[in-house]
């Protein structure tokens, strides 16, 4: 079940600074930490309300090919996107609506794109598994498993090299650890201290192969740490922890503590993608995994804490509803890139053809 | 052991998955190994069934490994086993490119004879299920440029069904592609055995053009191929199967007979089994064209996930019947 | 800096460390990325010298991890830096492949034309140093298949001095294939600078046959052209330059002066970039030739390591000469 | 410098059989014991003496293309080839002159495929890299880093299957640790439990690029147990050590204990190949390495124990030089292929054209 190890390793910065406060800022401290996790409870809503209808509008075939979804599995994106600024880069999976969301991606743009229609955040070419977001400094949704961790790396190189003060967050499931380029990647990362927060989904399954088949170690923070890099386990199921974990590792590697990992241990709750039957684990264990449920777990939280109350809840969930819909409406009403246009994009303009024929 | 029998109405997938049984019944030295190949019943549902009946010895779940698992496979067929190595879609194979080209299809002769690599890989290719630009590859033609592999393309169910025996008792290595939207094909079956892996095979008989393909774009290009019969051009299509070695003599008989010939691929066109076709006619049959040899192949596009996109992005048969059209009408 | 000036002698060599010199003084966004290219001094001695000059942020070692580093340089080219990374050679670039094709040649569509990567990898290729079969392909060729990437050979020390410019301001990623045998080569700069990479060019011009080639075989094919020279076969030897795209006006308006094409590569036959030319030329100038399109190619098999079957397993001047008989006088 | 660190892990089963054997037998298993380590000496000093022969040739220009020496690391291939039975199988790299030496094979079938002749081990069509032996289970020198742990999986995972009491030795050195497929392959291992013998062999450099340029963690058999796996740290310049290692391990190993790490720390004289300059590590260093050359030290051992005298050595040196010689003279009549044959196992005869077209 959901493993309550907390995180490991140095205390943050925070508990270091200044004087102890005063009453009254304190309760301001109170409200605006509430309205924060509030704000935390929302993002991982509105993540469950998009995926849910994402399946609707598959049944609907509106949305075709591959389709991974992320519930259960919000606390993790949520949690991670906080922790990082506008100006840091993400790289991640197929398995990314959550993550492009939290990211701050319109769920219009998102939709649109699995619509197939050229206002999508990816002109139609790329599809649930494609997302991309120049402006956000998303890098992608990355269909080959391991795929996107070499980008992150050079991401941080490039960052290193550069001397900015710029996070990479690399996300990447349980059964990418297998992949050799996880190995190289975190050996090269290692090596030469890149700014890189390795965000290691733990959902215990790689499509129908469960962790311990796939794995002699299954403690995939123990296995990072091997590699001479800083790596704790989370409660992936723990928004609060996640974003804890997450700040800290994301401070400590800005400021050139070298590259953390960071073992999130979650669960999806659906299948793999739309085409998985799903019959290589128990529905038992599927239903005491929903007992954490890190959405459930928040909002009772906040309710016990006087934080929130079902109008509030209310409120937010039509917000959200609202918002999908309007997403929904546009990708419907969102045009289709001219056929014409199909080999746009395989090769750029050249800058241009000034040095051309001088020698050859 | 149930076999199936003529006459039953069964699809390309299940003819696969019977082949499998059938080899893994036959001879125990054959295993199939992969990602999701057991407790997943196959990322297409090709082995369904086969971890029960034949436990995770012989159904062998992977971690993701692509080049350790089907370098694996290399080393057990080294040591005398017959494995089935199955790689998800053709795009992942390029994980495990190195073993394949710098060792099973290079041990061979750089031991100077003494080792074989009796090993099948099989793999899903082609696009045509909006699984976009990391899931769609057409590469079989592309392997074909590699010597010691042999390359075979089941495009019908007694191919499914039958390739898969001649493959295994191949003492090489042998890859085997089947396009993903064959899978759910029905049909029948002539019969459970094996069929001859050395020979392209003639789909259509017909007498003033030549069409060339294999795997997928058979059916699209039989389909053109009926649509241009209404027109009253008669088209023969040759299934080539095997893509290396190709049969040069079926397509060169052909063409001596028709003096015409257009090869479909949804492949990229650059560098694509089309042009070794195209090029091979040129070298053997030139004298007997009537006009330029034809090729109609996927745009050199990574394939697009919008539907309207990816299905400009392959050959469709309106493409296939207007090459037809340039071969015929643009006579000399 | 530094500049290599008309009429001195260098090398090969020489001229593409002065190209990643000149790189790395004129854009500080550039950087040599790769195994042994520091300390080293690059495993073919191109870099040596250059980490004194530059320091090891610039010129940077890496461990064994192709895949890594490769991509590393796709993320870093994301990240608008110009990287330029070499891998030794070109059998194992086939660990980076998933890299190369998955990532940094489809990147850019999949994400609907945000992103570009202006990534330069470099690597050798070819046989020739009875290397034997994992260190003597030709893939260049192969890699020719893949859209979204330009492939470039330079054959002279200009083009080994100037392609690498060009390359490095392309927006998309260009790999630069370096023949192995070509390094030692001696010669006169014309001068520094870029050079164009659109287009084909003639290396010596002839009015009976064109042979198109590229890279370590445009030597062999020059010596061929002088040996028929003296038996009164004026060749035209066109150099592609770069692979992909392929400058078919350049090979389209040779043929139809000679109406005779041989193409030579000594990469395997099946599949290779000769297929490719042949089948262009069949489709575009069909009846302007006055013969089939010939090729002389590398025998199919691994390269093996004996000197007297390794030069048996690639294209010699002989083997040209006996090409180009036949098409000359094959005529019909 | 050689890390004198011992072998880790359990004691092996031999001090557990049977009484306290009487004096006699004593002495003759000590006797026994000497010579059985004057063999061992015999067959480093083979490997170096051949080495040495190697060099002369390669200047000679009888050998070409890239070779790599063993000179410096001759006890690690002698010390793991007596832990095997000639049942067992070899996987090595295209720096195995040594391993195909101290596996039994001819220096004849070796110098003549360095030769490209017909009758070298490969038929003239590997050379020295890719030395190959289907008598001895020989599985080859594999050019391409890290290329052959793969093969040696498989062939472990075929043993497995078919309940075969064999162990299979895989030799690679500290840069393969870097690639991925180390990675895969050291994890598939241990999660099935294979019968493999990982026999690293750190010569610190690969190439020019020294271990700590190469790897964010440098003890690679700490490295390697993260796996999961029995691992140890060996001294690889004394054969003893390197023998005693193996053979327990090699035990462990046959008998279902999994796969076993062997990190064999030792260095290597010469130049990586004969194109290396060597320009990236101190002369100093490698004269260090040499104050504790694994022939020295056990010639001196047994010189001091009284087993080996300068008439001893004479006499042994000369036996390699005769046999080295046989070697040059057969390697230099060797026929060549005839070229008509270049593209012979490239395929293999078909079993029967039986099947054929029955059906298509
Ligand atoms: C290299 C590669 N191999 C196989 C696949 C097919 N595949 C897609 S997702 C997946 C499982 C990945 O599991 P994990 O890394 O745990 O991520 P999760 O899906 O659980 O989020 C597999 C096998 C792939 N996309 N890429
Ligand atoms: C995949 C691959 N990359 C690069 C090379 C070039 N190369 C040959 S040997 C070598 C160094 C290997 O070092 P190590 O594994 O420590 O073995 P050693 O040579 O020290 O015995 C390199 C980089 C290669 N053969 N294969
Ligand atoms: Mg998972
Ligand atoms: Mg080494």
């Amino acid at each position: 079940m959901t493993e309550k190890r907390g995180t490991r390793g140095s205390r943050g910065a925070g508990g270091r600074r200044g004087a102890a406060p005063t009453a009254e800022p304190k309760a301001l401290a109170a409200k605006a930490l509430a309205e924060r996790r509030v704000g935390l409870l929302r993002e991982m809503l509105r993540i469950r309300r998009f995926e849910e209808r994402c399946v609707e509008l598959y049944s609907a075939a509106k949305i075709r090919g591959f389709m991974h979804l992320y519930i259960g599995e919000e606390a993790v994106a949520v949690g991670v996107m906080r922790a990082l600024t506008q100006d840091d880069n993400v790289v991640t999976t197929y398995r990314e609506h959550g993550h492009a969301l939290a990211r701050g991606m319109p769920a219009e743009s998102i939709m649109a794109e699995m619509y197939g229609r050229v206002t999508g955040c990816s002109k139609g070419r790329g599809g649930s598994m494609h997302l991309f977001d120049a402006g956000l400094r998303f890098y992608g949704g990355n269909a080959i498993v391991g795929g996107g961790l070499p980008l992150a790396v050079g991401l941080a190189l490039a960052d290193r090299m550069r001397g900015e003060e710029r996070v990479t967050a690399c996300f990447f499931g349980d059964g990418a650890v297998a992949e050799g380029e996880f190995h190289e990647c975190v050996n090269l990362a290692a090596l030469w201290g890149l700014p890189i927060l390795f965000a290691c989904e733990n959902n215990r399954y790689a499509m129908g192969t469960a962790l311990e088949r796939a794995h002699a170690e299954t403690d995939l923070a123990l296995r990072a740490s091997s590699y001479g890099l800083v790596s704790w386990a989370v409660d992936g199921m723990d928004v609060l922890a996640v974003e804890k974990a997450a700040a800290r590792a994301a401070e400590a590697v800005r400021w050139g503590g070298g590259p953390h990992f960071l073992e999130l241990r979650t669960y999806r709750y659906r299948a793999h993608s739309m085409y998985d039957p799903d019959r290589y684990r128990d529905k038992a264990e599927i239903e005491r995994w929903k007992e954490h449920d890190p959405i459930d777990a928040l909002s009772g939280r906040l309710r016990g804490e006087g934080h929130l109350t079902d109008d509030d809840l209310a409120a937010i969930e039509k917000e959200i509803a609202e918002e999908i819909d309007r997403a929904v409406e546009a990708a419907d009403a969102g045009d289709l890139e001219p056929v014409a246009d199909l080999t746009r994009f395989v090769y750029s303009p050249r800058p241009s053809a000034k040095p051309a024929a001088r020698r050859s | 052991m149930k076999t199936a029998v003529k006459s039953e109405q069964i699809t390309y997938r299940e003819a696969m998955r019977e082949a499998i049984r059938e080899a893994l019944h036959r001879d125990d030295r054959v295993f199939l190994m992969g990602e999701d190949v057991g407790r997943y019943g196959g990322c297409f549902a090709v082995s369904l069934g086969l971890l029960e009946e034949f436990g995770p010895e012989r159904i062998r779940d992977t971690p993701l490994s692509e080049s350790a698992f089907v370098g694996a496979g290399i080393g057990a067929a080294l040591a005398g086993m017959r494995p089935i190595v199955e790689i998800m879609t053709v795009n992942f194979s390029l994980l495990a490119l190195d073993q394949i080209l710098n060792n099973a299809a290079t041990i061979l002769h750089m031991s100077g004879g003494q080792f074989n690599v009796p090993l099948v890989i099989r793999m899903t290719t082609g696009a045509g299920r909006q699984l976009a630009a990391q899931h769609s590859h057409s590469l079989e033609g592309w392997y074909a440029h590699i010597p010691g592999l042999r390359i075979v393309a089941p495009a019908t169910l007694d191919d499914a069904r039958g390739m898969l025996w001649t493959a295994i008792e191949d003492p090489d290595p042998v890859l085997i592609f089947e396009h993903g939207t064959l899978y759910n094909m029905p049909g029948e079956l002539s019969g459970p055995g094996p069929v001859d892996i050395d020979h392209a095979a003639i789909r259509r008989p017909g007498s003033d053009v030549t069409l060339v393909t294999y795997g997928g774009m058979l059916h699209k290009t039989l389909a053109a191929a009926g649509q241009l019969a209404e027109t009253g051009v008669d088209a023969e299509v040759v299934d080539l199967r095997t893509l290396r070695p190709l049969d040069d003599k079926a397509i060169m008989e052909s063409v001596r007979r028709t003096h015409r010939a257009v090869v479909v691929d949804e492949a990229w066109r650059s560098g694509g089994i089309s042009a070794e076709v195209s090029a091979r006619i040129t070298e053997q049959a030139f004298f007997d064209l009537d006009a330029p040899v034809g090729r109609v192949c996927g745009a050199e596009v990574p394939t697009p996930y919008a539907k309207h996109l990816e299905e400009a992005a392959i050959p469709q048969p309106a493409d296939i019947v207007a090459a037809v059209r340039r071969a015929v009408d643009g006579d000399a």
